[in-house]
């Protein structure tokens, strides 16, 4: 089964992707974003393909791609049949030619069938033939959990793709990344694992897409792989985070300067390559972190975000780096997901524990 | 090389009448699908497969007019918020009861999320299946209960577990057959091929049950496959491939039976492709008017299962109008004890989070465990209190 | 309903001569693998097949003979530690050279770790090919030189590539044919399965080569499958099959061929199964004795492909003592050449490692490569100031 | 292809096993080890079995399972048709029918087929069903590199593994600890990816196999999973490592121990669970420490030892932990191995780093 009425998008919330006029910034939601720089992409560039299951007429499940076959024919945006592998092997070979495939697992956990094919193949092409082969190849995954979704549909799977090298990394967690994160990605000449926070789908923010598209066109948005952004500045204490747990540590920051403390939260967006610099600019700054991630903690993104921050920043650091993550276990069923997932009084807890002098 | 007509070809009743095929030849199904009894409630002859008797018709036909309310009644539920999601079989009711009643006590039954109606009509208690689906947990029955496994969501995984237990139980020596369901998409996947194959060269006894309703979500069976059937696809593993309808109920016992004998004397997998049709949307999160009309959705209404069937006992008498009274009060009684369980809220319990995932808890999740314990003491301990420990209202 | 005999019922070269079988049993092989020269070097007839003339075989065999002793050397450079292993081809090259020789310019060739005469005819630079087997690269030449794809290990899921590969230049309307190799064993993974459906739902030019040459390391292929061909698998994804003769290297040709062109000209995706034989050992890590006997081994020498198109040629006058004369003094050429080249010592440059992982290094790379770069000048620094800078030798 | 002549066993080497007889020790390899565990596991109960890609009569690429088929037949010790997902999710059947499967898959990249089937099914059945379906089910993957294997022949997967709560995760580095480990291993309830490094099959040991089995079957071998070991006691200065990293590590604190430091390793055997008292307790005692293994380090195990001994010993440490990892990057090609892989010079270089308060 696919998304469940918790987290199903309305019928047809996405709209048609916007062509052409200049309307002022108005409420866009983080999926419509997403459905632009796709359809900005295609426009631009006619090597550029999305398929995927359910991407055709349906436009995805989540209905990121909205609206693609109409506009751009069912060559260029189409359904495959009901096989991950063959999806992912797929656009290995159209990727060989010429091609910039761009693709949709329709959930986290569905995207395990084309592991092989990820780690053997995606991202290993370009190194095993010294670059010869380059795979322009954007994994679309759907992902992580606070949608109320059943079993193998909340996975927070990134760790898998981290630890793989050769694979771009990247989680964006507002609606103005998700459109320049994934036109960027497109553009790409690597293979990029491009994470969608399903729960920040309908979230929204005030942006104009067409200016978004002409700044972006033009050459003018900043590079975002491998840029870490300061989400919300402070001076006491620092929070790691990427695309589902931003919020949620964009939350914790607002409700610690309620108490007096002063967070910083910073969106890693970029997952690999990493941005040690932006991270470690802040510790060195705060002196103390505390990450936060939806996935389970063990041999994860949160556990190397902690590795290198106290490599690179023992002697500023006041405290352990603490992690606030996923339990060790798979993820709950939809009652019991708030459980589970960092959420602020957990945070505020860790950032409590950073062994402040001021506390007994 | 074969003369037999195409209806004549190798059946999974054994023997191949009609001619002298080659071994290969047997092993393709018919050209058309079984059928039995045609969408009028007429019984068609089959020289291969004889009609079930009346009184075996009879009960099956029950488990429909069952299946088809146990189905309404969850989408109401659904509509109502007391389920998350319920991917309906409507219209696919005949594929789910003979699934159920073809397999004895001994035998196991793999279901997918969509054969709530199947898994039910084997004897699992609804609200139990329901747990999935209402956000429970991710199951609720013990898969050994009643031979059940849990329903599958990742499509076709579950076909290589049911040719593990048939081969478990084949080593044994015991006369298990397993019955494993599933949708026209999943034979895309590379699990199907993988499930298919390790079964013929294993020799176990699995019958492979495809339900071709034609769509995986949105996709239609053209973009999934361009084979002349899928049941054709059996003879590329050295097994049987039958094709049958779907939404004949007398067929389908008649197929499947065959199957599930021919697996028990020994005689190998089998696959068997039955033509139904998903006649409302994936699930309730899906809007199908988006990828078909309500015109093809219309063609399918005349071949419904239970008109037919229906048809058929009252021609023959078998079903009196008291015996649709006594079904119908059936239903109503299952309907009724569904609607009544999922109003009750059920507790959930957050320790059970780390009860399962190893038989001995890690010191790990002891750790992880006592820090959600620890929150949760400290919240309840906020509201008795009085102060909210929610995060909308800050903290402590 | 088809009354063809089996060798008349459909072939890859379009039709269905010899009756009016229906489109369902035009895609079925034959019972017996075509063939159109026999182990003693006697034309067969074949109706659906024509003998390749003779310049063309004449052409082929040159390859062949350059294939056999490019095995052969390898073998020895395995012997003599210049290649670290070396899967070999041998009796098994008429499949290899027939796989290049029928592909044009404009088509692709995908390859397995065992594909190397394959490659090398097709024009790839022998010690490009070798850099894998030696240990230098995880692949040599560039594929897009002469259109070959890498040597795939990972079994199967090149099968995907070449799918992908076919679809752009479909998308472009370039002529593009694409050849995919596999072995009997490969087709037991699910990504042959999802490549030939993906393959035949797309209707894209591929023809799928199958080298079923009956073992899988040491697994015999009645263990990979009872299905009664390889070969059969196809109709299970609407696409012919076609069953050949794989030491036959005229029968190649003709079904290759006739592969190839039925693709070039917009009819979708085919597979070809060639029944061979894998004379030596997996590798020569693999100790064949373990799994299969001599006498095996020995029932496949008198089917040998160089053999029996040696005693054609020579029938009809096409190969002269000169022409045999001149094969051997090319095939000399070659192997001294692969023989030199091995024994002359490259230098292999670790700071390649981190070049090509991204297109332009990330941060952690570049600090990791500073890493190594620093090691290796202080080992460099050591040995010129004549201390030892190994493992073995203690630090600096 | 399988593996190359660098690290090919010889044929036979792995012999029979040994059944009844009391030799006295003797020298005996890792492989050995590992047969005759698994041959008294099957001995002992009749549930237990074992399939794979080459087992059966070849007795296994690298001769694990020799003399198995014919000792106990071919129903209890099979070849299966070449398919990983397959073997996997037969395995998982098998394992819910009553059966004790141990599968082997050939190589580390070769296991990537049946990802989904581990992480979905594998890992999370028995939580899925709340314990009722349990699934002892042991794979074992011969992994990691150093001997000149070609692509897809040496990866370190063990991240992958860990990351996936559900799974126990072992990595044996000693003969001893191989007999041991795959008899724990195949008797625990729970799925256990068995990682054996296949650079160990050919270390030796003199270990006595009947005694070693009449201790297991005595119920007298201490539990090991969960349960870490100090290889060698040492006072300044902690290295944490497992599998094959753990013969580099011991040499590292015997290079070290010339030049007058005294280096604890520790060798972890489990990876999941984790030891965390004995890791912490080292640390904790010696202030410094160095997580050695040859995965990629991002996103890896040894990130999350370093993580895990940060957030718990911190106010001990004296230098930040460090990691000597694989680089990340592609395993690489048989004549580049030796420039990735940890070596005695590179953990040498990283304890040299461990800012000692007696250096400038
Ligand atoms: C491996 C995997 N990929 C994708 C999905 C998402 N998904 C759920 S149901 C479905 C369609 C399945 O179609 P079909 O097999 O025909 O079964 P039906 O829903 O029609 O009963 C898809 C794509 C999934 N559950 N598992
Ligand atoms: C996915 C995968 N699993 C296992 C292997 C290990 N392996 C290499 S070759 C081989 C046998 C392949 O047999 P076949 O396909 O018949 O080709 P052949 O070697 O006979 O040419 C195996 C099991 C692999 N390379 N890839
Ligand atoms: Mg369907
Ligand atoms: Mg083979």
């Amino acid at each position: 089964m696919t998304q469940t009425t918790v987290g199903a998008p309305a019928p047809g919330t996405a709209g048609t992707s916007d062509t052409g006029a200049v309307p002022a910034p108005r409420a866009t939601t983080f999926a419509k974003a997403l459905n632009a720089a796709l359809a900005d992409a295609m426009e631009a560039d006619s090597a550029v393909l999305m398929f995927g299951e359910d991407v055709g007429p349906l436009g995805g499940v989540f209905r990121i791609t909205d609206g693609l076959t109409a506009r751009f024919g069912e060559e260029r945006c189409f359904d495959t049949p009901l096989a991950e592998a063959g999806i992912m092997g797929m656009a290995v070979g159209m990727a060989m030619n010429g091609m910039k495939p761009v693709v949709e697992m329709q959930f986290d956990a569905f995207a395990y069938p084309a592991f092989e094919q990820v780690v053997s193949h995606v991202a290993k092409m370009p190194n095993r033939t010294k670059g010869k082969v380059r795979l322009p190849i954007v994994i679309r995954i759907p992902y992580a959990g606070g949608i109320g979704g059943v079993e193998h549909h909340c996975d927070s799977s990134e760790a898998y793709y981290a630890h793989t090298p050769g694979l771009t990394v990247l989680a964006p967690a507002t609606v103005r990344d998700a459109y320049f994160m994934l036109r960027e990605a497109i553009a790409s000449p690597d293979p990029v694992v491009f994470l969608e926070p399903k729960k920040l789908y309908w979230s929204k923010e005030e942006v104009d897409l067409a200016e978004l598209r002409r700044t972006f066109d033009g050459g003018q948005a900043p590079r975002r792989i491998g840029r870490a952004v300061v989400a919300r500045p402070g001076t006491d204490a620092t929070l790691i985070s990427y695309g589902p747990s931003v919020p949620t540590a964009l939350a914790a920051a607002a409700a610690a300067a309620e108490e007096g403390r002063s967070i910083e939260v910073i969106d890693l967006r970029s997952i690999v390559p990493f941005d040690d610099e932006t991270v470690c600019a802040s510790v060195r700054r705060t002196g103390r972190a505390v990450v936060v991630a939806e996935a389970p903690g063990f041999a994860s993104v949160a556990s190397e975000i902690v590795a290198r921050v106290q490599e690179r920043c023992f002697h500023s650091l006041a405290a352990p780096v603490l992690r606030v993550t996923g339990f060790d276990i798979p993820y709950p069923s939809p009652k019991l997901e708030h459980f589970y997932l960092p959420s602020v009084d957990r945070i505020l807890d860790a950032v409590d524990a950073l062994q402040w002098e001021d506390r007994p | 090389m074969s003369t037999a007509t195409n209806k004549g070809r190798g059946s999974l009743m054994g023997g191949a009448p009609g001619g002298a095929p080659s071994a290969a030849h047997a092993l393709l199904p018919s050209d058309e699908p079984v059928q039995l009894v045609d969408q009028h409630g007429h019984p068609t002859d089959d020289e291969r497969y004889p009609l079930p008797d009346g009184e075996r018709l009879l009960g099956a036909y029950g488990r429909l007019v069952t299946g088809r309310r146990i189905n309404d009644q969850a989408n109401a539920l659904v509509r109502q918020g007391r389920l998350a999601v319920y991917p309906s079989s409507h219209g696919q009711e005949a594929c789910q009861v003979a699934a159920a009643v073809v397999l004895g006590g001994e035998d196991w039954l793999f279901p997918t999320y969509r054969d709530t109606v199947a898994v039910i009509t084997r004897g699992v208690d609804p609200l139990e299946v329901l747990t999935l689906l209402r956000g429970d947990w991710h199951a609720g029955y013990d898969p050994y209960e009643h031979r059940v496994a849990t329903q599958a969501t990742p499509l076709a995984t579950q076909l290589l577990h049911a040719v593990g237990v048939a081969h478990a139980a084949k080593l044994r020596g015991e006369p298990t057959v397993v019955l494993a369901m599933c949708g026209d998409g999943a034979t895309s996947e590379g699990d199907f091929h993988e499930a298919l194959n390790f079964a013929a060269v294993f020799h176990v006894p699995v019958v492979f049950f495809i339900q071709n309703n034609e769509f995986a979500i949105s996709v239609p069976l053209k973009n999934q496959t361009v084979a002349p059937s899928l049941a054709h696809k059996a003879i590329g593993y050295g097994m049987p491939g039958e094709r049958v309808d779907g939404n004949d109920l007398a067929a389908l016992l008649a197929v499947l039976g065959a199957a599930v004998d021919r697996a028990r004397d020994g005689g190998g997998p089998s696959l068997v492709e039955a033509h139904t049709y998903r006649m409302q949307a994936h699930t309730n999160a899906d809007d199908a008017t988006r990828y078909r009309s309500a015109d093809d959705v219309e063609r399918w209404v005349p071949r419904d299962p239970i008109a037919r069937m229906r048809t058929y006992l009252r021609t023959l008498d078998l079903l009196t109008d008291e015996g649709e009274r006594a079904l119908a009060d059936d239903a109503d009684a299952i309907a009724a004890a569904i609607r009544k369980g999922l109003n009750t809220e059920v507790d959930v319990n957050p320790a059970e989070l780390f009860e399962y995932v190893y038989t001995e808890k890690t010191s790990q999740l002891r750790e992880q465990a006592a820090l959600l314990r620890e929150e949760l003491a400290r919240d309840a301990d906020a509201a008795a209190a009085g102060t909210d420990g929610s995060i909308e209202g800050g903290r402590r």
